[in-house]
């Protein structure tokens, strides 16, 4: 495998390198737009004591709750976990450590971690438990508070299309946390559904262009639905 | 008699503008899309990235890509639009949301909101909800006035750990809609025979009461 | 017009309700993509006393140039001017006010300005002149300044195609610093080559959704090659 | 004898690996595309928002709309991508560039670098300088060792107002090739026919100079 064309042809080369007390970094939103099948490989690997930033951690039995049942993560960072009651037992059990980050300050976080940005002011969050022990500063006589920004080890993301150089979109709003995960990670491993030759994607219209990923590989993908919710 | 949550939809949708950028939480929010007034245009903002949002899809158009901040699979609207996260709250954050919509479990006078963490029982997370409460200049706050135990959600000062701090300027409850100024509950409009005092004693917050305060029409 | 519909009739409406001493965030880099009728316009309306931001200020007699000539502008913050005779001519006599700002962090100003970050922390300028009189801080053992955002009073930009609703696509590298202007303007305002009906634009490839822009204009260009190079 | 310009850009590409992303600046740093060595890709990056810059166009080919960092017209390549330079300098800031190569006034054994203003002259501005020094760790600077005066151009300390502060490691010149490490230049490579002596006398700065110091050949 040649220079820019990141194919790798297993899960298992997917996430070689891989080990325990990492940080992974997981897109999706819900069920929406998650590597489902990079998180069976992590579970399948067994790698343990793991710090996991994502939105939500998946429900029981899929997604991220596969790897709680295992007890791979030690730490977890979201802004949502209300769908898991293993999640639930876990934390009070005092197994897992949980630090709960307002949705827009975990995108804005990320990004600024693949940006290069160490830290930044938001008013979100100012006067909640948030704040705690976090630097306040007034802008416009408004007071904000200091955030700092997240990198991963590992980033494990979904994409729709990706080409051989990693040029990723993504479809409806399965993008969601996936690209700033994807600029965020050391190591950004990239699960799509199709494979295309360099050049048939616009250049004008890749939402993760390939210089954030490290490796792809082509998976099949069940999709589960959280509220499957339709008009009459 | 209390409004329903279809009424306080109703209500809420008067607030509506044409051309207005709307984000609606969870539940009752939620049922303002069914109300919007006949001759407005609005577009709906779903915080996990979609700006358009449309209704529920039929069965055959259902698709597990294409979610709400709920979960609840939906469609988009022509001239929607589709992005990430970050870009998704950059708009929230940066002020370019019109109106926000969004249920609490207290509110008080000094415009503080508390909608996501009772202490002891399970935490499920704020989601986008602090963003929400600190990015938009409009919210309305819709919950009942008192818990089903006739406790008053319109305090003095919110008991339950904030989601925002001073950001709350106004408040439809099942009885009554009120505006926040100086430090005090303003009640503007009640419910259809819903009187003043059962208002004044359901509204723990120092509340003021001007001289006249019209019932809702519905 | 109702509601949606960004669309206006006229320059003169496009950027009615500009006036002396205010701020326009322009977008464009170089030549390529700058919103030239818009500028064209403000050069018409005879405004002063603007503060100008962009990444550069045209060329003689094009572009942000024109406003040169005619001393609108009282204030320029860019990256890089060294393409304007003039400009260095209005410099030396101290009738312009320049901010020299570095690439990187301009266009991150201004995505802070639009996202509601009042202000962020970078390595970038550090130890320079850039960094005279900002705070310093280090994050990971490394000096970082602290930056503040900008924001504007009017943006405009060029794109390629938009709809009704003010969703925009740029064309190629006519991109650039494009999005980030359009994100800052309290009113922002966009002149393309076509506006196509809602709809047409695929949702998940828009590059500034329509929440940012306040009006629309269809125009015809001259897109001014400022360096032609070709291959023999 | 002092390398020429393409030599100069030969020797910098000789930095290149299989699958690195690059920066080139303007003017010599622009030639190193022409050498890429033979089996390797590598992807140039545009810091106005290209990632994936092509040769210059053919005369039928030119769109105003497609231009390099140098305001130049350019075709991308198949699977180049473009994006904002909010964008753009996420990846420059965020470290994800393998290689950034540009030109400099000044080089100083402490890796600061002075390139984009004389005072008393005009000033034009950093452009993206700056954002590239501070954000890549591979920088490769690239100058003539002296002035046409005969003064270094490696100093103690630059005398120039700064580009960015400790950020240098690499430089080469049109004499020889040189590491920044502990607060000296180590001569690692001369140009063909240059001798150790000359360049002695034309660094200003620090400089060690190993036992064996190899000729470039090309």
């Amino acid at each position: 495998m040649a220079g820019l064309d990141k194919r790798v042809n297993s899960y298992q080369e997917a996430l070689a390198g891989l080990t325990d007390g990492m940080t992974v970094l997981a897109g999706g939103f819900g069920l929406c737009g998650i590597p489902e099948n990079l998180i069976n490989e992590i579970r399948r690997r067994g790698t343990r004591e793991l710090t996991v930033v994502s939105n939500n951690c998946g429900i029981d039995h899929f997604g991220l709750g596969v790897l709680l049942e295992e007890r791979q993560i030690r730490k977890m960072i979201a802004s949502y976990v209300g769908e898991n009651i293993l999640f639930e037992q876990q934390l009070l059990s005092g197994e897992l450590e949980v630090e709960l980050t307002p949705q827009g300050t975990l995108a804005e976080k990320l990004r600024a971690g693949g940006a290069g940005i160490p830290a930044f002011y938001t008013a979100t969050g100012y006067g909640t438990p948030v704040a705690e022990g976090k630097e306040v500063r007034s802008f416009n006589g408004r007071p904000h508070i200091l955030e700092a920004s997240i990198t991963g080890d590992f980033a494990i993301v979904k994409g729709w299309k990706a080409d051989h150089f990693g040029n990723v979109v993504y479809r409806h709003t399965a993008q969601n946390f996936n690209p700033m995960m994807a600029s965020a990670g050391r190591i950004t491993v990239v699960e799509v559904e199709e494979i295309v030759e360099p050049g048939e994607l616009d250049p004008a219209q890749i939402h993760t262009p390939g210089i954030y990923v490290d490796r792809i590989i082509k998976g099949a993908f069940e999709k589960r639905i959280e509220k499957r919710t339709v008009s009459i | 008699m209390a409004l329903s949550r279809e009424q306080m939809a109703q209500r809420v949708a008067r607030e509506l503008k044409d051309g207005y950028y709307v984000n609606l939480g969870i539940g009752i929010p939620t049922l303002v899309a069914n109300y919007v007034p006949a001759g407005i245009q609005v577009m709906l903002q779903s915080e996990n990235g979609l700006l358009g949002m449309g209704a529920f899809p039929h069965e055959d158009e259902v698709d597990a890509d294409l979610i709400n901040a709920g979960k609840q699979t939906v469609t988009s609207v022509p001239g929607a639009s589709i992005f990430s996260s970050a870009e998704s709250f950059a708009m929230i954050r940066g002020g370019h949301v019109d109106l926000t919509v969004l249920g609490a479990f207290e509110v008080d006078v000094e415009g503080n909101i508390a909608s996501w963490m009772i202490p002891g029982k399970m935490v499920k997370g704020m989601g986008g909800a602090m963003d929400l409460v600190a990015g938009a200049d409009n919210i309305i706050v819709t919950m009942t006035h008192a818990s089903k135990d006739g406790e008053s959600k319109l305090l003095s000062r919110c008991m339950l750990p904030l989601t925002g701090s001073g950001c709350i300027r106004k408040v439809l409850t099942d009885l009554a809609y009120l505006e926040i100024e100086n430090g005090a509950f303003i009640l503007r409009e009640r419910a259809p025979g819903v009187s003043v005092a059962e208002i004044v004693e359901k509204t723990a917050g120092k509340l003021v009461v001007p001289e006249y305060v019209p019932e809702m029409a519905f």
